[in-house]
């Protein structure tokens, strides 16, 4: 049985634009699910629905067996980690995690016990003590997690939980929650507009736009195998080259090129997406099915990676990326070079 | 930057001396003559003890500055708790009636009190022509219309500061509160009330030192017969020209005034309360 | 979401009514006398065109309002633009100055200009003993003791508004002019100075109207000499008891009130202004 | 000779802490240098001494052969391009523009053919009437762009520009000015936070840290032979393993595993660095100058790239990055795999 389900869903406003329209979302038990999509999306409506702070206009809403869609927010038994972590000021570090407790009148040594684990969990402790203002960033959506988890829900929401934190912490807190969820195996859903701490961190992803869920699939799978344009564009950079698909997998190029691609669409126009970490260059590109001429124009230092700027197939922006690998040769602005990408990199999307 | 120190010094230098010439030295002023008229010395300052009309007087500004505290801090709350929930179209005309009074002369609300609770008023014939009494109320020209007249006044000062105060409280506190498991009256109680402390802190201190200092409202529409300390100042300089009791009432209000301040910023951020 | 709808109306209805009932009412009320005392009609509002000594009045209370705003905008003007260049402690040191004012009891104020500046105060005292001048100069009971009070009230107002203003100014701006070749001069002149018109078109229109309806200061320092409008009214409301003609003042100051902020919303976004 | 120089130039505010100190710089005629390092390391002290906002405390400045050190801000002559912008919200955007051209005294006519060109430049042409307030974010920062260049000043500074645009406007503003300054050929000084950014932009980028230059040079050679820990670990990623460095280049970690290194420091304790992304995995690691065994612990997918985490030499955080290039194998959890890298790509750094 799944955790959450969502069954046709529907949410305005205003009654006359959809935040979100035609839902149908189910969370596995256990499962790290991530909403991810450009604001005004749709994902924090849906979060925000399920949290019971917005009614859905229509549609229905479960957790396990029970329909919660009119269920009051403080009767869910969800535990909610907020963007700016909305730790009470006038509150300690400890009164903060005991909260949830204390309102569900447990007794005060079980709830001790409970913030002081808690506590431990987060690696905070003998903070109990401080003042939230007084915390770090890192620290203070340390104490929300506790505090969205001390009491043990069936369901965690995060709610762009990373957002104000700088990158490096940020980086660290995604594998923090991470392993917190595997160690615990409670079902979390997660909102995010950042696509790689999406894919770094989730068991599936969501994408939205528009109000509506576009595709939900693993994180690889999303971004090797994404059925929309929306999707492949959303998630990383890509090469977008409109075509038109013939029989047989075949898209003739406006220049009269002909690629070989793996077909989502059906037949006429389409736009062939191939990203760039995934065309070979030189000797191996001979090797692929799909091989053109290019000449390299500009060469930009990442760091860990190159990213060159070829002209090809009739453009000016076809991006090819490159590990900085060891024994990388030079790559001198001006070169002819020859790219090439297999079938199964090169995806041909309906409009 | 020797240029830059000499051009700052330039602009700051006789502002600051402007500001002190016009607030500081008349009230210095006054706490002079408070000790030197009719003679040298803490003579005036005696009177506090001794005489029973000032005595009187000072208890009722008091009294009545303690009860327009507390009735302002009640509806001043409601009413900026209503501000905070209404949409902003609403939250637009509340907070043009409210900003109404620092616009009209209290002159002008003063009258339109009185000829709105006077025995031939409006409010007396209504209740008087319903049946509800028999003989028209005295609602003014006694404390009763000048706790009304005075709770008007100080009103907008107690609803702009607990809004602004209000206003600082992030929404999502309470949401979170609210998702963690507490009922409404329980997320108000545990986190929203213990967070406007410093605007009720605030706002209380402003109305009461306000009220301790008015004059015209208590003056109309006590008409005569409630004797707060500014009118009473006012009759000692104006009438009976005892300049030294005058002032030296003036300069315990001012004392009160400044202690009553100095403990306040003890307890609360002055400065941020203010969003100065 | 009825319930939610529901205790939303429970509680911004009784706050928007209790506001409606205080300071609507009683204004509704002025001006309802003032087209019904002694009979119906506008024959009050006809002595605004008749009656010389009403006349009088309006001017005298137009002049004034007129300078004071002039000056307090100057001198309000100066004082801000130091704030801002001030250190932080500096700052604090001025706000506190400035502050001041709002605290003290308007009437202590008045009567410490009074004896700051009377023909036997420190002033007068002051220039006689140093032998600039032979005879004390008239500086209270006149229109130079009302303009100097009302300066001293309004002060505060102006550089409350205009420090708001100047505090929004992005000082990168002002940087900016000058890596791009301005003198600091060119720089005020072209990109500080109009920035801040906003802010002496709100100064400038809240002096101008709180000084239209003000009572205390000109009535004090006036020395009953200088009539303005508000003390027009006293004196035909509390003495005279002519209510109709005192409350036909009384709205006009409202109306005109009323119509100046009307004006000025058209000009700049007030809400903005006072960072409402 | 240098378009800019700056010698023995120290900068304190309150007389006791250095904001910068001992500072030698120079700045080639022509070329795109980028300052960068954390908050509160100089750079921008550095730059708003060569702006004139501030006077060094010792030491001078020269522009070309001239000594501003003590010449007003107006006098200089140098275009300024601020964080956020900066535009005058009482102008148009053509008045903007146009404003220094006017303090200078310019012709009307000659200020109306200018700023007509500035506009083509940064292709705003038809938005001269436009109020500031109505442009996006990029639109604005092509008005600051164009209102510093107008006036043909020999050098221009740019301080994090580009800091309030979000990811996407970003890259695409950060080719835009880079394609400009190849182009006009003018001085470019920018102040940068972000590495990636001064990567891909500058032709040298100058490392601050605490009031000091640390490094300068060219960004390959700056990420790729850092002379200090700070430099590495500031810049991208790095496995950074403490050891002790003996004769012939020979590094002995805690664990007693031998490593060859390229040695920066001398004799004694030093961290060596190696780039995750120059890591071999499998057959190609035993083909490198140092070889060990590890196990995989964990993979993280970011998308363009795959993120693994190995237990190696004693340490559970070993990281090593790859492309996620066509044909990858898969990679489970729990196996063992050998890591190896050249000598070349492994820098013993002091401390």
């Amino acid at each position: 049985m799944s955790a959450v389900r969502f069954i046709d869903v529907r949410k305005s406003y205003d009654g006359k634009v959809d935040a979100v329209r035609a839902l149908n979302l189910d969370v596995a038990d256990g499962e790290f699910l991530t909403l991810l999509g450009p604001s005004g999306s749709g994902k924090t409506t849906t979060l925000t629905m399920l949290a019971g702070f917005e009614q859905p206009t229509e549609g229905s809403i479960f957790i396990g067996a029970e329909d919660i869609t009119r269920v009051p927010v403080e009767k869910r038994g969800i535990g909610m980690v907020f963007q700016n972590y909305a730790l009470f000021p006038n509150m300690t570090v400890g009164e903060n995690i005991a909260f949830p407790l204390k309102v569900r009148g447990l007794a005060r040594a079980e709830i001790a016990e409970k913030v002081g684990r808690a506590l431990a969990m987060v690696r905070l402790e003998g903070l109990a003590d401080r003042r939230t203002l007084q915390l770090s960033g890192g620290q203070q959506q340390r104490v929300a997690v506790a505090r969205a988890l001390v009491f043990e829900p069936r369901l965690v929401l995060l709610d762009e939980p990373l957002g104000a934190l700088d990158r490096q912490l940020r980086e660290q807190m995604q594998y923090e929650l991470k392993h917190l969820h595997e160690r615990l195996g409670v079902t979390m859903v997660y909102v995010t507009h950042d696509q790689i701490e999406a894919m770094t961190m989730s068991d599936r992803v969501a994408v939205f736009n528009t109000g509506e869920l576009r595709q939900i699939a693993e994180p690889r799978r999303l971004y090797e195998q994404p059925e929309s344009l929306f999707v492949a564009q959303f998630l990383g950079e890509s090469n977008a080259l409109p075509g038109t698909l013939g029989d047989t997998g075949v898209v003739t190029l406006p220049g009269g090129e002909r690629v070989l691609a793996t077909a989502v669409a059906g037949k006429g126009a389409v736009t062939l997406v191939v990203r760039p970490e995934k065309v070979a260059l030189g000797a191996a590109a001979a090797l692929c099915a799909n091989c053109f001429p290019a000449t390299l124009l500009e060469v930009s230092f990442l760091g860990d990676q190159l990213r060159l700027r070829l002209a090809a197939l009739g453009r000016e922006d076809f991006i090819v990326k490159l590990a900085n690998a060891a024994g990388q040769g030079t790559l001198e602005p001006g070169t002819a070079i020859q790219v090439g990408w297999r079938v199964e990199d090169c995806r041909a999307l309906g409009h | 930057m020797p240029s830059a120190t000499r051009s700052y010094w330039l602009i700051v230098l006789p502002a600051l001396l402007m500001l002190v010439a016009l607030y500081l030295v008349p009230l210095a002023n006054v706490l002079v003559i408070s000790v030197t008229d009719p003679r040298p010395g803490l003579g005036n300052y005696g009177l506090l003890f001794t005489s029973s009309s000032v005595q009187k007087a000072l208890l009722t500004t008091l009294r009545i500055a303690a009860i327009t505290t507390l009735l302002a801090l009640l509806l001043g709350y409601l009413v900026a708790y209503a501000m905070r929930a209404a949409s902003t179209q609403k939250q637009r005309l509340m907070l043009f009636c409210v900003l109404l009074p620092f616009w009209i002369s209290v002159l002008v609300r003063s009258f339109a009190w009185i000829a709105l609770l006077g025995t031939q008023g409006p409010v007396n014939a209504f209740l008087v022509g319903s049946g509800l009494i028999a003989e028209p109320l005295a609602l003014v020209r006694n404390e009763t219309g000048v706790l009304i007249g005075m709770v008007h006044v100080m009103l907008p000062y107690a609803i702009l500061t607990l809004y602004a105060n209000m206003r600082g409280i992030d929404a999502g506190l309470v949401a979170a509160a609210r998702s963690l498991g507490a009922s409404r009256l329980q997320a108000f109680r545990m986190v929203f009330l213990p967070l406007t402390r410093p605007g009720l802190i605030g706002a209380g201190t402003l109305v009461f030192i306000l009220s301790l200092g008015f004059y015209v409202t208590p003056a109309l529409l006590g008409g005569g017969k409630v004797l707060m300390i500014a009118e009473y100042v006012a009759v000692q300089i104006n009438d009976t020209l005892r300049w030294g009791l005058g002032t030296m009432l003036a300069a315990t209000l001012m004392i009160a005034v400044l202690g009553a301040l100095w403990a306040l910023s003890r307890v609360v951020d002055v400065k941020r309360l203010f969003g100065a």
